[in-house]
């Protein structure tokens, strides 16, 4: 099984109930990982994030630093990682 | 206070702090003497690689920001409900309680009903972490200029060519250097004292400049050729000297622009790349005289130039297309738009070619590179206009013609901060386009969520002054809500946005106004409630912003107590959200810009209040490690040090830079979709192009109809934005020098006119109207008039200071026709009348 | 802003071009006066024995000129230090002369005061006349080398400025010497000698004063634009009209009508023309003093090579 | 000894001022003075035209008019060279001040010490540094003596940026001042006013 860092910011944060947590989870994938963890609601994170098959448009997952396209929930991880999940903050800042 | 030391005070009295200069945006290293609890004197961090000791004007004036006696030392509240200016707004001393207790239920009311009726207008450039604070409110807004007068074209170019956010000539190498409208090395722009230094180092070995601008300048003074040049044409001086370069002498640097670039790649009849299947991106190969995939050609083997047939197709390389459209663009033609003689344009052209030695390499640290000691270098007034895009895009062109991008000697980027060049892989064996680099674009909506329509600008900059035209003309544009609110953090959106008077009737619609500012302001005299922010002096941050040639972070630190009752920004915001609710979410949003998610152990808790110090104190143990924590910072100043040449020199190795600028054609029909389906007309989408070419800006249209000057702004090193006008020992300087004492104009057209220095003249813009004094000199273009920055500030607390209220923005027009359809940059030029209104000597 | 041809005064010390001198003002000018002009009435008077001339005279330096002066000074209380540097500073030897001259002064005219009581015995009287006499001429024309001695004021940088001053201060002496002999009725027999003198005086400086400019028309740039500042500039009214037309030209016919018509109701007249001339004079001398441009040679050009320190 | 000096170098000086600003806060002077400043100048004619930027200070000349002009000695000539005022001693007749063909001598008028740069009261900073004057005294460039005498340059030279001011000793035949005028075409200002400057030119 393996075990990632999962950091949940802002409305995905409120939804989860965590900030940060050491996940260990059945499967390989990013999608399996999103299954894994569950919401307030009482339905997983796989539900709110992704629809259609995609990462939905206002929500981000960023592996390692790097955003993970829409198209690739299946992406493999190997463990150790760091996975950022958040809604995407539009109008960050000007400029 | 009584006098206290009979003699001038020895460096060794005291003790000296390291810290950051902060007046202006890029922040110096500094040291500051502090004796008995008085800062006496702030000196150039000679430590520190980026400044070297050294310090501008506006550096050693620091001591007169913090010891203002008009600054805002305590919270304040109206008392009179009347706003405008010149009406005073009954300042009433308030308690924190009180003022954050307001705040929070005027906010919290707009928030509660629609948070993005409030309008953000911040211009802390060092503070830049607290820009994303409105975006957790909830509201998109930004209502000021930011940077889009110099930045608004430029920075988006930078990010699309090589990842970088500004851009420099390499002052160790480069021999021959056109500079542009643009300060660096000699006034303004890139970190002043240290480029300054370097330039001059520069110059002392031999290197040649030659300076274009419409006004003989101080890098145009100090420059060995001055050539005047009418204001935005500097585009067609430059596309004139590529078609010397490109037809005349056909000199140019094929290896770069096959290997590097991708110029050899074929492109369609409609100005598409042409692609295979697979959509691979084909080039023609001269060895089997068909297209291939890109990686499969060796690059002697691929055609630079050329058109095609190839299976009914008419495909040419991206090289040739812009071949093919510099045909037009002779050195004649271009001289008549200019009025530099075509003989000039030829001249310093072959002087380029000849200096950039194309073929030559030089080894650096045990690596070979190419050598092009050549660079053009531009900025601010060059690129500023309504085709801000076109002109970015043809000065990198011209110098990618003698491969000098990113090379020894040539045109450098320079990255935003420590991060250094946005370097990933994009498409086709190219460096993914980063036009972007403060904040991901918004993907495109209608109706539009900001009042500065940034969902239409998929490349490009916050266009501030759309603001007017938007919230103004609401149906339009499809804005479905009114703002309410302001909130004006360290900015001063009344002076530094065009068309004044439109902004001014925004101001009248506010219910409600807070600023965070360190004094008074055209702007931040009309608000409710006035939260008083800590100077440079008295506040924490490390800061790392625009520096060219070196790279790392620099430590602000407290150097006195702080005067009267002041809170840091940072953490008056902190307390703002935590009172309206959102403190979880900003800490999250702190997480996300401060790079902690990277290393979580130094994640803020989203539920806890942290001070300034805690949260620079987990930056820096974030960027450098835990053995570089806060208080190694405040021991040592700084984690500054020279980039080095891996750094430098093409950071994106082998990936490709463009040529042909494909993406942004292919984002301008994006969007022309979208907004087409939205039912939005008259869209400028032709600044959407892969190429630059001539074509007349609205401002030379307007000289048809009678405006027959050419109006142009300019600041010199004494000062930046808008709060150094008013200080009274930089303001006393400035003042003493006539190029800043009023309207230049060239003394062959005062004579014409009947104006002579003295006299009153008034200036008359499609916008609005100035007035001032005529200052008659030989070192202006005679079709140009010239208002320096220093006679722009309408209101001013400092008694020592005179208002000069020749208040230049109110001759611009802020409108979408004024605008750069692509990038969003504004034109920072205008067509004027000139009349005498009165002679010199009568009272007015 | 100047460009190149015409040189414009500077209107701060950060622009290129000629500086007026805004340190000596109108209490130094006033102070000169009052010192020329109380020793040339007091020189005259003693010459021809006139003891109210004497003391008018004395009291125009000791009083008029020592007050203007300490009024001028930043720190008066401080005044004894100016006279600690006689062998380098015209103003040290100023004030010794001052010095001088209010003692031997006093004592020359004081047993016409205070009686015979204070007469000096034969050579004690002379030695103190004699020492009154010189310092009386050494206040006179010191005030010359007072500004002459500064190189940085071409204008005033001229050996004829000392004398131009004693004449003026001749001239002042002798125009109100007269007055008071038509006032006091004293001194009668010496009223013919002083008009002619007068007369001299008159041309004499009127040629000094055309030959001092004539001299500076054709001096350093600073020097001619304070001659055109005076003939033809902002102080050519005070220059042309009082010092020339009204101190010189009228004073002269005055002086003949006077003679012409036996007439001592115009003394008053001719001695408000005259040192009305005289005051302006010193007046728009200290204002119109200018400062050198100070520049660096044209970035195109060379300039000549210069031995180092 | 010494004879302590300055070269300034014209193709360097950009004219920014920051020599005039970092003198301001290391002095301290009132409003209105610049011991150190810049005359600009155009010339030429369009389009041949320049600016010219001529930065001065006091030249602390060695035949110096200032020092000869002080009917007190209150103006004197340090071991070194530097030309100084000891305020304590002036009366304030403002003969240096007609005598220096520079205009580097500065006058403390009455009242200049009572208010801070706006008019209002002293700030923390000018407190501390008025003190250094005294009112209805002449005060002058330093060349920084109270940095030089704990080995430091002077303010001016320490910031300029594109170290166009060079600070040393005309004493040392292979200093760098003595250098630089044997490299380059070097000049005083006013040599007609027979002063003998220590600070010399080099051409642009």
């Amino acid at each position: 099984m393996p075990e990632v860092r999962v950091i949940a910011l802002g409305e995905v944060r409120r939804q989860v109930g965590f900030s940060q947590r050491e996940i260990s989870f059945e499967g390989a994938t990013v999608r399996e990982l999103l299954r894994s963890i569950a919401t307030k609601q009482g339905g997983s994170l796989e539900e709110l994030l992704v629809c259609e098959n995609r990462l939905r448009g206002d929500y981000a997952v960023v592996i390692e630093g790097l955003a993970l396209p829409a198209d690739q929930l299946e992406r493999r991880l190997e463990g150790g990682e760091n996975v950022v999940t958040m809604a995407v903050i539009r109008h960050l800042a000007g400029g | 206070m009584a006098a206290t030391h009979s003699t001038p005070i020895a460096p060794s009295e005291g003790r000296w702090i390291p810290s950051t200069c902060g007046m202006c945006l890029h922040g110096c290293g500094i040291k500051v003497q502090v004796v008995d609890g008085v800062a006496v004197k702030i000196e150039g961090d000679a430590t520190n690689p980026d400044n070297l000791g050294k310090l501008c004007p506006k550096g050693n004036a620091g001591l007169a920001r913090l010891y203002d006696p008009t600054r805002v030392l305590y919270p304040m509240k109206r008392t009179n409900p009347e706003k405008g200016p010149g009406v005073d707004p009954g300042w009433e001393r308030i308690s924190w309680e009180e003022a954050y207790e307001t705040v929070a239920r005027e906010l919290g009311r707009v928030r509660g009903e629609d948070a993005r009726k409030l309008l953000c207008a911040i211009g802390d450039f060092q503070r830049i972490l607290l820009w994303g604070w409105p975006a957790v409110f909830g509201s998109p807004n930004f209502f000021t200029s930011l940077g889009n007068y110099c930045g608004g074209s430029y920075h988006p170019v930078n990010g699309s060519l090589d990842g970088s956010f500004a851009a420099i000539n390499d002052y160790e190498h480069c021999n021959y250097w056109i500079q542009i409208g643009s300060g660096d090395g000699f006034s303004s722009h890139l970190h002043l004292s240290g480029s300054s230094k370097r330039m001059a180092d520069t110059r002392m070995r031999g290197m040649k400049v030659i300076s274009l601008d419409p006004r003989c300048s101080i890098a145009s003074a100090k420059a060995d050729e001055w050539i005047p040049i009418l204001p935005g044409t500097d585009r067609a001086f430059v596309l004139g000297m590529a078609h010397v370069l490109v037809h005349e002498l056909r000199r140019y640097d094929r290896k770069f622009l096959r290997e590097h670039t991708n110029a050899p790649y074929l492109v369609d009849e409609k100005g598409f790349q042409f692609r295979d299947e697979q959509g691979h991106a084909l080039v023609w190969d001269l060895a089997v005289h068909e297209p291939r995939p890109w990686d499969k050609v060796a690059s002697d083997s691929m055609a630079l130039e050329g058109s095609y047939h190839y299976e009914g197709r008419e495909l040419r390389t991206g090289f040739q297309v812009w071949m093919d459209l510099l045909e037009s663009h002779s050195p004649e033609k271009m001289s008549e738009v200019t009025t530099v003689p075509a003989a000039t344009i030829r001249r310093i052209a072959r002087e380029f070619v000849d200096a950039a030695q194309i073929g030559a390499t030089v080894e650096i640290g045990g690596k070979m590179y190419p050598y092009r000691p050549a660079a053009l270098n531009y900025y601010r007034g060059s690129q500023s206009h309504a085709n801000g895009l076109f002109d970015n895009l043809t000065y990198k062109l011209f110098n990618m013609l003698v491969g000098n991008i990113d090379v020894p000697g040539g045109h450098l980027g320079v990255p935003l901060d420590h991060r250094g060049f946005f370097v990933s892989p994009g498409e086709d064996g190219m460096l993914k386009p980063e036009p972007h680099q403060l904040h991901p674009a918004p993907p495109f909506k209608y109706p539009p969520d900001s009042t500065h329509l940034m969902e239409w600008f998929p490349i490009g900059f916050d266009a501030g002054q759309l603001n007017a035209e938007t919230i103004l003309n609401p149906q339009r544009f499809g804005l479905e809500y009114q703002p309410e609110a302001m909130m004006l953090y360290h900015s001063n959106p009344w002076w530094n946005m065009p068309e004044t008077n439109k902004i001014e009737e925004i101001f009248r619609r506010m219910k409600f106004i807070v600023a965070i500012d360190i004094h008074l302001t055209e702007s931040t005299q009309w608000a409710d409630i006035f939260l008083p922010d800590r100077t440079f002096l008295e506040s924490t941050l490390l800061n790392c912003l625009e520096p060219p040639v070196v790279t790392g972070h620099s430590l602000r630190q407290p150097v006195v107590k702080p005067l009267g009752d002041t809170r840091d920004a940072y953490e008056i915001l902190t307390e703002l959200a935590q009172r309206m609710g959102f403190l979880d979410n900003w800490n999250d949003l702190l997480n996300l810009v401060c790079g902690f998610t990277a290393k979580p152990k130094n994640m803020l808790d989203p539920e806890k209040r942290y001070s300034a110090e805690e949260l620079f104190d987990r930056f820096a143990r974030n960027i450098y490690g835990d053995d570089h924590d806060l208080e190694w910072f405040r021991e040592h100043g700084h984690a500054v040090r020279h980039r080095t040449p891996e750094e430098t020199y093409m950071p994106y190795g082998k990936l490709r830079i463009p040529f042909y600028f494909e993406f942004i054609k292919r984002t301008g029909e994006q969007l022309r979709g979208n907004l087409e389906a939205a039912g939005v007309t008259g869209w400028p989408y032709e600044n959407y192009a892969p190429l630059p070419y001539w074509k007349n800006s609205p401002v030379i249209e307007d000289g048809r109809r009678g405006f027959d000057f050419y109006a142009i702004t300019f600041k010199e090193p004494l000062h930046t934005f808008a709060d150094t006008l008013v200080m009274p020992w930089l303001s006393e300087v400035s003042e003493k020098d006539p190029i800043h004492q009023g309207i230049l104009l060239n003394t062959a057209t005062g004579k014409g006119l009947g104006i002579a220095s003295g006299d009153w003249v008034r200036l008359t813009s499609p916008a609005g109207s100035i007035e001032g004094m005529a200052q008659c000199v030989e070192g202006i273009h005679p079709q140009v008039v010239g208002v320096s920055n220093a006679i722009t500030r309408e209101f001013v607390t400092n008694s020592g200071v005179r208002a000069k209220g020749s208040h230049f923005n109110r001759l611009l027009k802020g409108s979408l026709d004024y605008t750069d359809g692509a990038t969003g940059g504004l034109e920072s030029s205008a067509r004027v009348r000139v009349e005498k209104i009165a002679a010199a000597g009568w009272a007015h | 802003m100047a460009t190149h041809g015409e040189i414009a005064i500077a209107p701060h010390r950060f622009a290129y071009g000629f500086y007026r001198q805004v340190w000596w003002n109108w209490l130094i000018g006033t102070a000169f006066f009052c010192g020329g002009l109380g020793a040339g009435l007091f020189l005259v008077s003693l010459a021809t024995g006139e003891p109210a001339g004497m003391i008018a005279g004395w009291l125009l330096v000791t009083v008029g000129k020592n007050t203007a002066h300490l009024f001028y000074l930043g720190r008066p209380e401080r005044f004894w230090r100016a006279a600690m540097r006689p062998d380098r500073s015209w103003i040290a030897r100023g004030i010794w002369a001052t010095g001088f001259f209010a003692v031997a002064g006093f004592l020359s005219f004081a047993p016409h005061v205070f009686g015979p009581a204070w007469q000096l015995s034969g050579a004690a009287g002379a030695a103190v006349q004699w020492v009154a006499a010189i310092s009386a001429l050494f206040i006179m024309f010191y005030d010359g080398f007072v500004m002459n001695s500064s190189g940085a004021i071409p204008f005033w940088n001229s050996a004829l400025l000392p004398l131009l001053v004693l004449m003026y201060a001749s001239l002042g002496g002798t125009t109100l010497s007269l007055l008071l002999r038509a006032v006091t009725g004293g001194g009668q027999e010496y009223m013919a000698w002083l008009g002619l003198q007068e007369k001299w005086l008159l041309g004499g400086n009127a040629a000094l004063l055309g030959a001092y400019l004539y001299r500076m028309s054709r001096w350093q740039p600073a020097a001619r634009e304070t001659v055109r500042l005076l003939v033809r500039g902002r102080f050519a009214w005070a220059f042309v009209g009082l010092v020339l037309a009204i101190g010189l030209g009228t004073t002269l016919l005055l002086t003949f009508a006077a003679e012409r018509f036996r007439s001592e109701a115009l003394l008053p007249v001719i001695a408000a023309c005259e040192l009305t001339g005289d005051f302006t004079l010193l007046i728009v001398w200290l204002k119109s003093g200018l400062f050198s441009p100070q520049t660096a040679p044209h970035p195109l050009s060379t300039s000549s090579k210069q031995e180092p320190a | 000894m010494a004879r302590l000096g300055m070269v300034i170098d014209l193709k360097r000086c950009v004219g920014c001022n920051s020599c005039t600003l970092s003198c301001k806060q290391e002095n301290g002077t009132p409003a209105g003075m610049h011991y150190a400043r810049v005359v600009t100048r155009e010339v030429g004619s369009y389009p041949q035209t320049r600016r010219t930027f001529l930065p001065l200070l006091c030249n602390h000349c060695e035949d110096a008019p200032c020092e000869k002009a002080c009917p007190t000695g209150a103006t004197y000539i340090r071991e070194d060279g530097i030309v100084m005022v000891a305020k304590e001693k002036c009366i304030g007749c403002r003969a240096c001040a007609v005598s220096c063909p520079y205009m580097n001598r500065h006058f403390i008028e009455k009242g200049f010490l009572e208010h801070g740069y706006a008019g209002g009261e002293l700030s923390p900073f000018e407190a501390v540094k008025f003190g250094a004057f005294e009112e209805g005294t002449m005060s002058k460039c330093t060349l920084c003596a109270h940095r030089v005498d704990e080995g430091l340059e002077p303010a001016c030279v320490t910031t300029c940026p594109t170290e166009a001011r060079i600070f040393g000793d005309w004493d040392e035949p292979e200093g760098k001042l003595q250098k630089l005028v044997r490299e380059r075409n070097s000049w005083t200002l006013l040599p007609e006013c027979k002063t003998r400057p220590k600070v010399f030119y080099l051409d642009a």
